[in-house]
């Protein structure tokens, strides 16, 4: 096993060998048409202990941890606590922020709730 | 082996399994190669009822650190109602040990069915590590007996 | 009755509407509201890493401010109740966080996740009553269509919430019959409505509230109700078609007649 | 001093690989009164078992231990040998050093450490095995078979052709089971009532059997050649012997909006019914949820028209004990609930339904009278998604651990069928893989998407969601396109798990037969005895043992047959000679044995004894009938003198066993 991959199933806690390829998660997807590589193939690229394909995707940023995939697949793998831990992983390196408390007045509007700010910082930096 | 890394401890395990189910869940985690330390040691009878709480108390006068008793699923028993007898007599004789001072964890009643050879040897491998960490036997364990120092025994500190 | 009760920043700003209604409707209903002292933000996300610590510790305070102020915690917010109730199942599951966070907070008594962890929806489901809520209608929203929006944050992960079935949630539903209304049921009520995204990706977040409002739309709700105010924001503000967008707690104020100049 | 001979199998490498077998027999040779310690490569095979043999006549031997695999696979095998060569077979013992030793150790040390240990504590036990003779008892010639569907039909077929009376006892008011509820059987397409329905016909007339129709079994006590079972015969307020099944009744009763199970609630039956047309035995029965008359005394409609007066609305449940030599447990499968994956939205929308409903909904005898019409709205669906895997193949928490195994089959022959008559309709299958091992099986779904152009996708459904113009959005994934893809569809159709029916759980404690984690029955062997439970005299047929076909369900049933047939052919069965034995001297008469015994095997005589001082006294002292002793031992640790043991498990036996283990 691999630094990373030991890395990701350790803090998803997740079971992708027990994976069982049937695409459920990726048929769930919310996000599906904005990612590059889709929830099945997290799960996929970890097994095969591929992560720098994944540290290197937009795809990391598009999951909205809506936890569909989670309730519904069958074998409990857990795929989007796998993308955050690929996430968390880029985003915990020095200077690789997603998010900056700088770009936030530019994104904000009057409206925006403060939830989702500190949510975002929580997604997106370190 | 299960060894106590620290002490180099190496307990003495003995499973009574009955027949029809823990034996044969036994079997089935050999068959699938499912390891466990062969610390343990498993002594068949027909039912876990059958087993007396003397055996007990013989296994653990002669050296025995932990012993674990495997049954039926309550309900599967295959004379019905065997395992329920297991359950009241385990009850009680744990109780007397506990009032002995024996420690809780030495004896251990699980129900392990003919198809769940994955938990025999899971039980197993958690039964031994228990045991190891608790050192080994000495409240009970008959001198008169002791036929020598057993290899792997921690020689006792006083 | 009282009960310990977690406001949440967003409540204290951007949507104070769904705090005061909240204490209002349920000291209308006998119960009080008993505000933590000195709470922080839950942080607005729970994260699912095993390695993340210092990020629950304000929910970890809450809970057991909750704990000693009578053994729960309610929360309006769909957000702050998805954190806490998360971060409490932890404590139950996962030894390792236990002794991890106890090392950091060094808390006396230690907490070991002895609080439970309640929405006010459910309070009203499971102890005031929907019958009690019923018997206090005043102003009953006849002939109102409303379409119940539950997002991710109130139902899922289900094991660790225990808020309702996350496939058929029925909560919200039974709360619109309650105050006279009739609920419309469509398909996309438990699905994502882009949520932070937002932030990151507006198009794509847009796309979300979008499937959300059109499937309420087309099953002809003259209004939707929420518990959460980045829901709130993202189906009001991304999604094209237009339909209003309230919080629960305030149309549970309507009914109750609790609202000054209530509707119609 | 006892001649003991020690003999070391290699079982290949399967024990020689991780224990030193030379080193076994070497070491065990070396215990007091072993005269002679052997290793060789296969001791179950013919010349390993001269081997044994030669010992026995060559050393005299009183005992034997054989190092080897598990006692449950060949302790029959050396016990044979033994006594072959004349010593008492139950003067074997088996040290199991492959199951629970190589197996399941990779240190060659280690392993044989304790494969040294364990032929100890065999040789410890051996030496005080006694010599035992096992009784015999009688075998009541008539067989039990539990659930009238295929398989319990062809079981009783076959048992009745060979001459042996059998009764079949089950719950519903008619035989059939699932199988008179299918459309078509896969590959061949035949129409599944055409072949059933004789065979039903043949059971009704056959006059080896007996057919108990809506009744249940409500205990069973007993041991094998001689079971005691007592029948419930629930009532159905109709005299069976005089019901000519008309079916008048069921015209005229006014209670018209019962829901219909044999259509799967699809449309509605009347409160009298008769399940199907072609039910055996073709009586009516009375629902008593829903008959006026037995809820509240008004109507009697029914008994007003029947012509031969077999309406009694007064019946109440009857019970029947019968004996029998053998039963078999064919009380097959039901569909798991899938209403819990709320995803497929099942209980919001009357277009999803299950592959069974979609049966109903296809045949002639069905709601819809054989035309595909959606249950909504009876139009005719021109798009339909099937999704394969619903609720099999998960983790346990989420569903069934197991593959169905039938699901791939009929859902290219529902395809295949649709397209065939609706040439119009778009047929979609999402598949996670296609499992067709049998047969002509592969060649068939290959048909459904070659010839038949049905879609099949690579990929799951996520979510399905009724829209209000009355189509279902399914939204999937294509793996193999790598697309997330949504279809307007007018009717879904979920491959729902198999489980096992929900009575079995209970009839397997009354049987004492074992189950799996998944409540289906456990064979005595998976390989070599699938049709035979672990406990003896009961049988396994169809899919109460696992998932299987009706071929399979067929050729399992037959081969359950032949095992009965075998058994019932016998006059004598021999008994298990260890069983609980009283030692009369001991013995202080207290009743706790008799209190604790499943069985009843054991009964109190005053008996008297000569004294010491040569007068005699009286004494109440417990005695064991070895034909009912099953040989539990519960009796002999309830014993508080000592005076019940069990033979060949005895107290010294175990306490010499766990010397020799503890050391």
């Amino acid at each position: 096993m691999n630094d990373l991959k030991d890395r990701v199933v350790r803090m998803s806690g997740s079971r992708v060998e027990r994976c069982m390829r049937c695409g459920k998660c990726s048929a769930t997807c919310p996000s599906y048409e904005d990612m590059e590589y889709h929830p099945h193939e997290f799960v996929y690229l970890v097994e095969r202990g591929d992560v720098e394909k994944l540290l290197a995707s937009e795809s990391i940023y598009k999951c909205l941890t809506c936890f569909a995939c989670v309730e519904r697949c069958p074998r409990g793998v857990e795929p989007a606590k796998v993308v955050e831990a690929v996430r968390l992983i880029a985003v915990r390196e020095q200077g690789k922020n997603r998010l900056k408390p700088d770009d936030l007045p530019a994104l904000t509007d009057a409206d925006l709730p403060g939830q989702a700010l500190a949510t975002a910082l929580r997604k997106y930096a370190k | 082996m299960q060894v106590n890394e620290q002490t180099g401890f190496v307990p003495t395990i003995v499973a009574f399994c009955c027949n029809w189910c823990s034996y044969a869940g036994a079997d089935l985690s050999g068959t699938n190669r499912l390891q466990y330390p062969a610390n343990v040691k498993i002594i068949r009878v027909p039912c876990s009822c059958r087993v007396n709480p003397m055996f007990i108390l013989r296994a653990f006068g002669r050296g025995a650190d932990g012993v674990i008793l495997c049954g039926c699923h309550p309900g599967d028993c295959h004379y019905t109602t065997g395992n329920y007898y297991t359950r009241r007599r385990m009850t009680l004789l744990c109780s007397m040990l506990d009032y002995l001072g024996i420690e809780r964890k030495r004896t251990r009643v699980e129900w392990v069915s003919a198809a769940e050879g994955a938990k025999f040897a899971k039980t197993m491998r958690s039964f031994a590590e228990e045991i190891a960490a608790l050192g080994p036997n000495r409240r009970l364990e008959d001198l008169r007996v002791r036929k020598s120092e057993p290899e792997g025994r921690v020689p006792d500190a006083e | 009755m009282k009960i310990a009760y977690y406001p949440g920043c967003t409540l204290k700003n951007r949507a104070r509407d769904l705090d005061r209604y909240a204490r209002e409707t349920a000291s209308a209903l006998g119960c009080e509201f008993e505000e933590i002292p000195l709470w922080q933000c839950c942080g607005g996300a729970y994260t699912s890493a095993k390695d993340e610590i210092a990020t629950k510790l304000a929910a970890v305070r809450a809970l057991a401010a909750g704990r000693d102020m009578g053994g729960r915690v309610v929360t309006v917010c769909s957000a702050c109740f998805n954190v806490l109730a998360q971060t409490n199942r932890e404590f139950l599951v996962n030894p390792d966080f236990d002794f991890k966070v106890n090392n950091y907070l060094k808390g006396d008594p230690a907490y070991h996740g002895e609080a439970s962890v309640v929405h006010y929806l459910t309070l009203l489901r499971d102890e005031i009553g929907f019958d009690a809520v019923k018997a206090r209608v005043t102003n009953p929203l006849k002939g109102k269509k409303i379409a119940a929006y539950y997002g991710c944050l109130l139902l899922r992960p289900s094991e660790a919430l225990a808020f309702d079935d996350p496939e058929d949630p029925s909560v919200m539903e039974d709360f619109i019959r309650a105050l006279g209304a009739e609920p419309v049921n469509y398909s996309m009520r438990n699905e994502c409505c882009g949520g932070y995204l937002t932030l990151e990706d507006r198009e794509a977040a847009k796309k979300r509230s979008n499937a959300v409002v059109r499937s309420a739309a087309e099953n002809g709700a003259d209004f939707m109700i929420t518990a959460c105010p980045l829901c709130m924001y993202n189906l009001t503000k991304n999604a094209d078609e237009k339909i209003p967008v309230r919080y629960f707690t305030d149309v549970l104020a309507e009914a109750f007649g609790l609202k000054e100049g209530a509707a119609e | 001093m006892r001649k003991i001979g020690v003999f070391v199998c290699h079982c290949g490498t399967n024990i020689a690989a991780t224990v030193d077998v030379k080193a076994v027999a070497e070491t065990l040779g070396r215990e007091p009164s072993v005269v002679v310690s052997e290793d060789y490569p296969y001791m179950c095979s013919e010349s390993g078992q001269n081997l044994i043999k030669d010992s026995i006549r060559d050393y005299g031997l009183d005992g034997i231990v054989i190092c080897s695999c598990s006692p449950r696979m060949h302790e029959n095998t050396f016990r044979k040998a033994a006594a072959s060569a004349g010593l008492n077979p139950y003067m074997v013992e088996i040290a199991n050093i492959r199951e629970q030793c190589s197996w399941i150790h990779k240190d060659k040390a280690e392993a044989t450490e304790k494969a040294i240990l364990l032929g100890k504590a065999a040789i410890a036990k051996v030496l005080l095995n006694t010599p035992l003779i096992a009784g015999e008892s009688g075998v009541v010639k008539r067989a039990l078979v539990i659930g009238g569907g295929i398989a319990g039909i062809q079981t009783a077929l076959d048992i009745a052709e060979a001459g042996f009376p059998v009764d079949i006892v089950e719950q519903k008011p008619t035989i059939g089971g699932k199988m008179a509820q299918l459309d078509k059987t896969f590959p061949t397409l035949d129409c599944s009532a055409c072949i059933l329905t004789p065979k039903m016909v043949d059971c009704a007339q056959n006059e080896n059997i007996k057919i108990y129709s809506y009744s249940e079994i409500e205990s069973v006590s007993g041991f094998v050649g001689n079971f005691t079972v007592k029948i419930r015969r629930k009532a159905r307020y109709v005299d069976e012997t005089k019901c000519t099944g008309c079916g008048l009744c069921t015209e005229k009763c006014p209670v018209k909006k019962v829901p219909n199970e044999f259509n799967l609630g699809l449309d509605n039956r009347r409160a009298v019914y008769i399940p199907f047309a072609q039910a055996v035995p073709k009586i009516a029965a009375i629902d008593a949820d829903y008959c006026n008359m037995l809820k509240n005394g008004k109507c009697g409609l029914c008994s007003k028209v029947c012509t031969v007066g077999a309406i009694d609305y007064k019946q109440e449940d009857t019970f029947v004990e019968e004996r029998y030599g053998a039963i078999v447990a064919a009380t097959g499968y039901e569909i798991a609930d899938v209403s819990r994956y709320g995803e497929y939205a099942y209980n919001q929308s009357k277009d999803v339904v299950t592959s069974l409903e979609l049966e109903r909904l296809m045949n002639a005898a069905g709601p819809t009278g054989g035309t595909l019409l959606r249950p909504s709205d009876g139009k005719h669906p021109h798009t339909i998604v099937f999704v394969q895997c619903v609720g099999s193949r998960c983790t346990p928490d989420k569903g069934k651990p197991y593959c169905s195994k039938i699901c791939c089959m009929y859902t290219a022959k529902h395809a295949m069928l649709i397209r065939e008559k609706y040439p119009d309709t778009e047929v979609y299958v999402f598949y996670i893989d296609v499992r067709t091992p049998g047969k002509n099986f592969d060649e068939f779904w290959r048909r459904a998407v070659e010839e038949f152009g049905v879609h099949y996708i690579k990929g799951a459904v996520g979510k399905i969601s009724p829209r209000p113009d009355g189509t279902l959005d399914v939204q999937g994934s294509d793996l193999l396109m790598d697309e997330q893809l949504h279809i307007s569809a007018d009717l879904v159709v979920l491959a729902a798990a198999i489980e096992p029916s929900k009575t079995a759980r209970s009839l397997a404690t009354m049987l004492t037969a074992s189950m799996d984690t998944n409540d289906f029955f456990t064979e005595a062997h998976p390989k070599l005895r699938p049709v035979e439970s672990p406990t003896a005299g009961i049988f396994l047929s169809g899919v109460c043992q696992g998932p299987k076909d009706i071929p399979e369900t067929v050729a399992q049933a037959s081969a359950c047959a032949a095992k009965v047939i075998g058994l019932l052919s016998k006059d004598k069965l021999k008994g298990n000679p260890c069983v609980a034995h009283s030692d009369e001297m001991m013995c202080n008469g207290c009743s706790n044995c008799a209190n604790v015994c499943p069985y009843g095997a054991i009964t109190y005589s005053d008996k008297e004894f000569r004294m010491p001082d040569r007068t005699t006294k009286t004494r109440r002292v417990a005695w064991v009938n070895p034909a009912v002793c099953q040989g539990c031992g519960a009796c002999t640790v309830a014993c508080p003198s000592g005076a019940m043991d069990l033979l060949g498990f005895s107290n010294s036996q175990i306490m010499a066993e766990v010397d020799a283990l503890c050391r």
